[in-house]
């Protein structure tokens, strides 16, 4: 029991991690981003090719798979800048699945399909941290979860962090005031995508094989789900929905009922937890509460509002 | 707002140690009572390739079940526990850890496919726990550990047969391949390309599709263009019913080619008709083997569908576990795993419901394979082969 | 001097001709008004000249350099803020959050040259920085008397102090040429008497000031030079005297008003 | 690339293959138009939609032989389950998505996959994991012209679709509702003021829209079969579909579905694009066209008020 719970506890922190880079975009800087699934698998087979085919060590592989991942955060960022909102998002969606569909067919790179096995563990002072035994990979990873906790939360209090608030309350507004939004939006998708792409050769490292069907749009769901249920904008918040979520994903295995009752039990409970979250608690377990604003200055502005009756007219509804 | 967040997490945390530590204490107690000995599945329960899971794990619990009717493993019951991988390494390590820490299983049959099965393998080696897949034909997969086996031929073997008997007997010069990416269709589609040029037939058309893809017909209109004379489809039986449906849409009259994923019935069912003429390699036929029919029919009984042929493979894998456990069980209620595993490696012309079943020293099957050709919707086996090198020979 | 002008400025919408032709002039330390009716084209101006909207012709001169179609926020760091005729508050953020964005581009360098390299010095060197602009920030809520809000989100503010709060926040980037578009918008006369000496105030900082305002009380107390457009076209311009004895002025806003 | 009749044949794939995204899009496009948020579970209505589509078939036809009363059957079964999904539709929209219509943008979206996530995994434990076929209710070999098979399918899509749009059209420029779905597009609030019963157009549009996925679903089972996550992702392209059209308009939907399936047909047979790469072309065309004409081929452009 204690090592599945390691594992989860594991998993729990790549997850962490992946939420962390997304709450960068979506928590902080309001871009509804469905790409984290992509630059977690750039990082994964970064790391998978160099140690295998280039003997690279592991430790380095790190902030090059970061890199990697937030040169496509900036290729992902910068066509699709202008969208908006759900057009965003199903384009995030579409870069994903693409990133994804190159990796499956980029053969000679990364065998395709048939995945890269034989990842070398990684070692520290001549110790091995073998990923069988988890305690020194769950340390590792946790490692990462502070590092990247503590950086993105002192970076989200700085001007910076304040400008990517900014955008999100009203692009328009920050824009006017001086901020060039285009560029800290790309900006905040990169860090995000590095983030992620840390996350990916972790990944990579523990489970010593990387095959291209690990990556799918669902991950880029479930760290999502993990943002917007832990709360938006808020790290510890991620890193709690992160762990929300593993628990809800594996509920039925910590149980000890996953083989007597049907496989499909969790999912519609996942479903169903969505569904009542999203109900009863949208600004997530520890999200800021929200006022309706224009329930308090209840005016509706003359001039728009002529104009809003206006279109409506040209309609036709009037009899 | 900080501290009670702070507080929060620590009575989560709190609530998950006690749990972890309930949970133990239970275990132990199952421990004391000894009343059962487990077995584990592990395959996608869920998601786009559930059916599979579900018909393997239905097979492996037939064989638990008439074996627990018969009186159980020396007289001690025998569980399944079934593990849900999603297809995903990810769940597929979650499912191993659970087997191996919670359930303390003995044996297991799975993983369900390739890259999942060589992730958790070196977890069942480690914990040794005798682990068979039904269904993972990828080369490396024997050779990660001495516990590791499996009860479907390799890509290897299937695809040699298959390249040498499409290049001599069938003396088919030009070849189209229409593959979806996956490790399996891609693995069959690799070697084989390698034995059939080997036997000097030609390639002359490759496509692709992605996994889920149910439109097919840009690739085959490309195909038809290359004027092949067949098309080798080593695909699961949801694409190759489509690409069999929309050949004969778009009026292909071409002899198709496939491999053991055809042997699953579900074909017959999804594309009718349209299966007649398909000539494909698969386990020997099920009919030759003793109890195999027996088998097809208390599946269909209990399950309501017909078993694939990986669900026999399943089947055999459960039962050669159980019998290994039977003979080396010494009713302490402690299980030597190491001469289980002794046991199951020591397997040879095991009358299964697959065929007989003999592995080599790695863990691989020793098979033959079968060719099969489509008839008014029933296969019929038309050959049994194997490979000495290269070469093709005929059994039967 | 003029501080800003645009020559034959002409923003058109697919067919429809939102700015046509104007040739229009803020002159330094001046409090200029710009009213016209109801889609006459005067924020469709402002967006132009402020870089939320690039103008189809036409050319816009600040301090003597063009800046036609330039980004928003370049044409904001040399010197104009602006506020909005919806309030664009950042809602969720504090009212102090809000000033201190006002201060964003202020502090530090420039991002434009060595940004990693900013990136890395800004986030070492945090504390000092934030302390500027957290001092500098309060310096300007003071002296819109927001002080006591300051740790309110900017959506509990009352609407008058949330217009006042708008100002705050462009006031902070230190601007030298304000836009304001309809500043006394839904305010009481009380609140709309208060913004007046709050512009006054403002323009005794040296900054110049534009705005948009359907409150002709307003205009016409604090305005020295207005500018009429009408349809798209400057109708009219100059002192309060004289636009509100125009003709033009008066048959196609005033009139209609009375 | 061959022949010239190698070429017909790809035009006409593409041109099936747009009719189905096509189809499902006139859905979405409805739904999106409406309440501005991508319905993620439109692609699982679809799915219970051709469930019951097959088990009513199933359950009417008998041992009737090919002919006109086995379509008259096809038709009423397709009906009943328009019904059924439209049902369902509305339901889901009650339930799920109306306590959310103040709340941000992400929260009905997450709404809408944890719905998909449901009726996906409940079609699952009840009716099993497998695929099922759907039978023709018409002998679908395949008519030849010259070297070109075209099958009384494709027909059928291609025409179901054509006559949906027309439908749909005519009911939401003619019809009084359709007025008050198209002024409830544009503004709720302003839509309310003027006496139009939003919750009842929401309604409505959810009905519709459902009802159209189960049309889609139908069609599209008889080609690619009925199992649980048949609708997953199906809805994507459709998206993709609708927005290049112009989210909300109806020829654009349609428009948009054909022009994706060709362009995606095309861009695998005659550009060399590899097949795996396919997707690439589809959400290529995405980004292009919402960076050159933002408001899609046929949307009306609106303008974010400063």
């Amino acid at each position: 029991m204690l090592s599945f719970l390691l594992l989860i506890l594991i998993y729990t922190g790549l997850y962490a991690i992946l939420a962390l880079g997304q709450n960068i975009i979506t928590g902080v800087t309001g871009m509804l981003s469905l790409c984290q699934a992509g630059f977690f698998a750039i990082g994964a087979y970064v790391t998978a090719i160099l140690t295998v085919s280039y003997g690279v060590s592991f430790w380095l592989t790190i902030p090059l798979a970061g890199l990697f991942a937030a040169a496509a955060g900036a290729l992902v960022g910068l066509p699709t800048l202008r969208l908006k909102g759900d057009y965003l998002a199903i384009a995030t969606l579409g870069f994903g699945e693409i990133i994804r569909n190159v990796i499956l067919n980029w053969d000679s790179l990364t065998r395709g399909p048939m995945g890269i096995n034989g990842i070398p563990m990684p070692t520290i002072f001549g110790m091995t941290i073998n990923p069988y035994k988890k305690w020194g990979f769950l340390l590792l990873v946790w490692v990462f979860v502070t590092i990247f906790y503590l950086l993105l939360k002192r970076l989200t209090r700085s001007r910076m962090g304040r400008a990517l608030e900014a955008i999100k309350e009203d692009e328009i507004a920050a824009y006017a005031m001086g901020i060039n939004t285009t560029r800290y939006k790309v900006w905040a998708f990169m860090v995000g995508a590095f983030v992620a792409g840390c996350a990916g050769s972790l990944q990579a490292a523990f489970t010593l094989s990387v095959t291209p069907n690990t990556y799918t749009f669902m991950v880029s769901v479930m760290v999502l789900c993990m943002v917007v249920l832990g709360g938006m904008g808020n790290h510890i918040a991620v890193i709690f929905g992160a762990l929300i979520i593993q628990l809800a994903a594996e509920f039925p295995r910590l149980l000890g009922i996953s083989s007597t009752v049907p496989p499909q039990f969790k999912q519609i409970v996942f479903g169903l937890i969505l569904v009542l979250m999203m109900i009863y608690r949208p600004q997530g377990i520890l999200g800021r509460k929200r006022v309706n604003y224009d329930q308090l200055t209840g005016t509706l502005e003359q001039e728009s509002l002529l104009l809003r009756v206006r279109r409506i007219i040209r309609i036709g509804v009037k009899r | 707002m900080k501290r009670r967040f702070a507080l929060l997490l620590i009575l989560v945390v709190a609530a998950g140690l006690l749990f972890v530590g309930c949970q133990k204490e239970d275990a132990a107690e199952t421990a004391e009572k000894a009343a059962s000995i487990k077995i584990g599945f592990i395959g996608p329960m869920t998601g786009d390739y559930a059916n599979y899971g579900t018909l393997m794990s239905q097979a492996v619990r037939l064989a638990v079940d008439e074996r627990n009717a018969a009186g159980g493993v020396k007289g001690i019951n025998v569980e399944v526990v079934v593990e849900d991988s999603e297809g995903t390494v990810e769940k597929g390590q979650a499912a191993i850890e659970k087997l191996a820490s919670v359930d303390k299983v003995t044996g297991m049959v799975g993983a369900v496919f390739s890259g999942v099965s060589i992730a958790i393998a070196p977890r069942a080696q480690a914990e040794q726990i005798v682990m068979i897949s039904p269904s993972s034909t990828h080369a490396d997969l024997p050779g990660i550990g001495s516990y590791i086996f499996r009860t479907v031929p390799s890509d290897a073997l299937q695809a040699k047969v298959a390249g040498a008997y499409f290049a001599e007997e069938l003396g088919i010069k030009r070849l189209a391949v229409l593959y979806v990416k996956n490790d399996y269709s891609q693995g069959l589609y690799e070697e084989v390309s390698k034995s059939f040029t080997a036997h000097g037939g030609e390639i002359v058309a490759v496509e692709t599709a992605l996994q889920g893809d149910k439109d097919f017909r840009t690739q085959l209109t490309t195909i038809k263009g290359e004027n092949p004379e067949a098309i080798y489809i080593p695909n699961y039986v949801a694409e190759m019913a489509q690409i069999l449906g929309q050949a004969a849409s778009l009026d292909m009259d071409v002899q198709f080619l496939s491999a053991d994923g055809f042997s699953n019935p579900e074909i017959f069912d999804l594309a009718e008709d349209d299966t007649n003429g398909v000539i494909y390699t698969g386990p020997v036929d099920v009919d030759v083997t003793p109890g195999s029919a027996g088998f097809v029919a208390d599946y269909a009984a209990k399950w309501g569908v017909e078993p694939d042929s990986f669900s026999k493979n399943s089947y055999d894998g459960a039962n050669i576990i159980m019998d290994a456990i039977e003979k080396t069980y010494s009713g302490t209620g402690a299980i030597d795993r190491a001469a289980v595993r002794d046991a199951v490696a020591a397997t040879e012309n095991y009358a299964g419901v697959s065929g007989d079943v003999s592995f080599a020293s790695n863990g691989d099957l020793i098979a033959v394979q079968g060719i099969f050709q489509v008839v008014d919707q029933k296969p019929v086996q038309i050959g049994v082969y194997t490979v000495d090198g290269e070469d093709l020979v005929k059994l039967k | 001097m003029s501080l800003l002008y645009t020559t034959q400025l002409t923003r058109a919408f697919g067919g429809v001709i939102a700015v046509s032709d104007v040739d229009f002039a803020v002159e330094k330390h001046s409090i200029t008004g710009l009213i016209g009716p109801n889609g006459a084209g005067k924020t469709t101006l402002f967006n132009n000249i402020t870089g939320m909207d690039v103008p189809t012709s036409g050319k816009v001169f600040f301090k003597d350099e063009e800046i036609t179609g330039m980004p928003a926020h370049s044409i904001s760091r040399l010197g104009i803020a602006r506020t909005f005729q919806n309030i664009r508050l950042f809602k969720e953020m504090s009212v102090l959050e809000n000033v201190m964005i006002g201060r964003h581009f202020k502090t530090g360098k420039s991002m434009t040259s060595g940004r990693l390299l900013n990136a890395v010095r800004s986030y070492i060197s945090m504390k000092g920085e934030e302390k500027a602009i957290y001092d500098t920030s309060r310096e300007w809520l003071e002296f819109f008397n927001l002080d006591k809000f300051r740790n309110e989100s900017a959506r509990n503010l009352p609407y008058g102090s949330q217009r006042e709060l708008e100002i705050a926040r462009a006031m902070a980037t230190e601007p030298e040429l304000l836009f304001l578009d309809e500043p006394a918008a839904g305010m009481n006369p009380q609140e709309t008497d208060r913004l007046m000496a709050t512009i006054r105030r403002i323009r005794e900082q040296g900054v110049t000031v534009l705005l948009i305002e359907h409150d002709m009380k307003l205009v016409m107390n604090i305005c020295e030079q207005i500018t009429v457009l009408n349809y798209g076209k400057k109708i009219a311009s100059g002192n309060p005297l004289e636009i509100r004895e125009n003709p033009l002025v008066i048959e196609a806003y005033l009139g209609k008003e009375e | 690339m061959g022949s010239i009749s190698e070429f017909f044949q790809h035009f006409l794939n593409g041109l099936t293959l747009g009719g189905i995204y096509a189809l499902i899009a006139l859905g979405y496009t409805m739904v999106y138009g409406i309440l501005k948020f991508i319905n993620f579970a439109h692609g699982e209505i679809l799915m219970i939609g051709a469930y019951s589509g097959l088990f009513l078939f199933d359950y009417f036809r008998g041992d009737l032989p090919y002919g006109p009363l086995l379509m008259i059957v096809f038709f009423v079964a397709m009906l009943i389950s328009m019904v059924i999904s439209a049902v369902l539709g509305m339901s889901i929209e009650k339930i799920a998505y109306k306590p959310l219509r103040k709340a941000t943008r992400l929260a009905p979206l997450l709404s809408a996959i944890g719905v998909s996530f449901i009726l996906s995994n409940l079609a699952a434990f009840f009716w099993g994991t497998k695929s099922r076929k759907f039978d023709y209710p018409f002998d679908n070999t395949a008519y030849k012209i010259g070297d070109v098979a075209i099958t009384p399918h494709q027909i059928l899509i291609l025409v179901v679709s054509f006559l949906m749009m027309v439908a749909l059209k005519l009911y939401i420029d003619r019809t009084r509702m359709g007025k008050a779905m198209r002024a409830t597009s544009l503004d709720q609030d302003v839509a309310a003021l003027m006496g139009i019963n939003v919750n009842q157009v929401i309604s409505l549009t959810f009905a519709i829209g459902s009802a159209l996925a189960a049309t889609a679903g139908i069609l599209i089972a008889l080609d690619f079969k009925v199992y649980p996550t048949m609708g997953a992702m199906a809805g994507l392209k459709a998206f993709v579909a609708a927005v290049v059209g112009g989210i909300g308009n109806i020829t654009g939907a349609m428009i948009g579905g054909i022009l994706l399936g060709l362009l995606e047909t095309f861009g695998v047979a005659v550009l060399g694009i590899p097949q795996g790469l396919k997707d690439t072309i589809a959400f290529g065309v995405l980004i292009l066209i919402l960076l050159v004409k933002p408001e899609g081929l046929l949307g009306k452009a609106e303008r974010e008020k400063v």
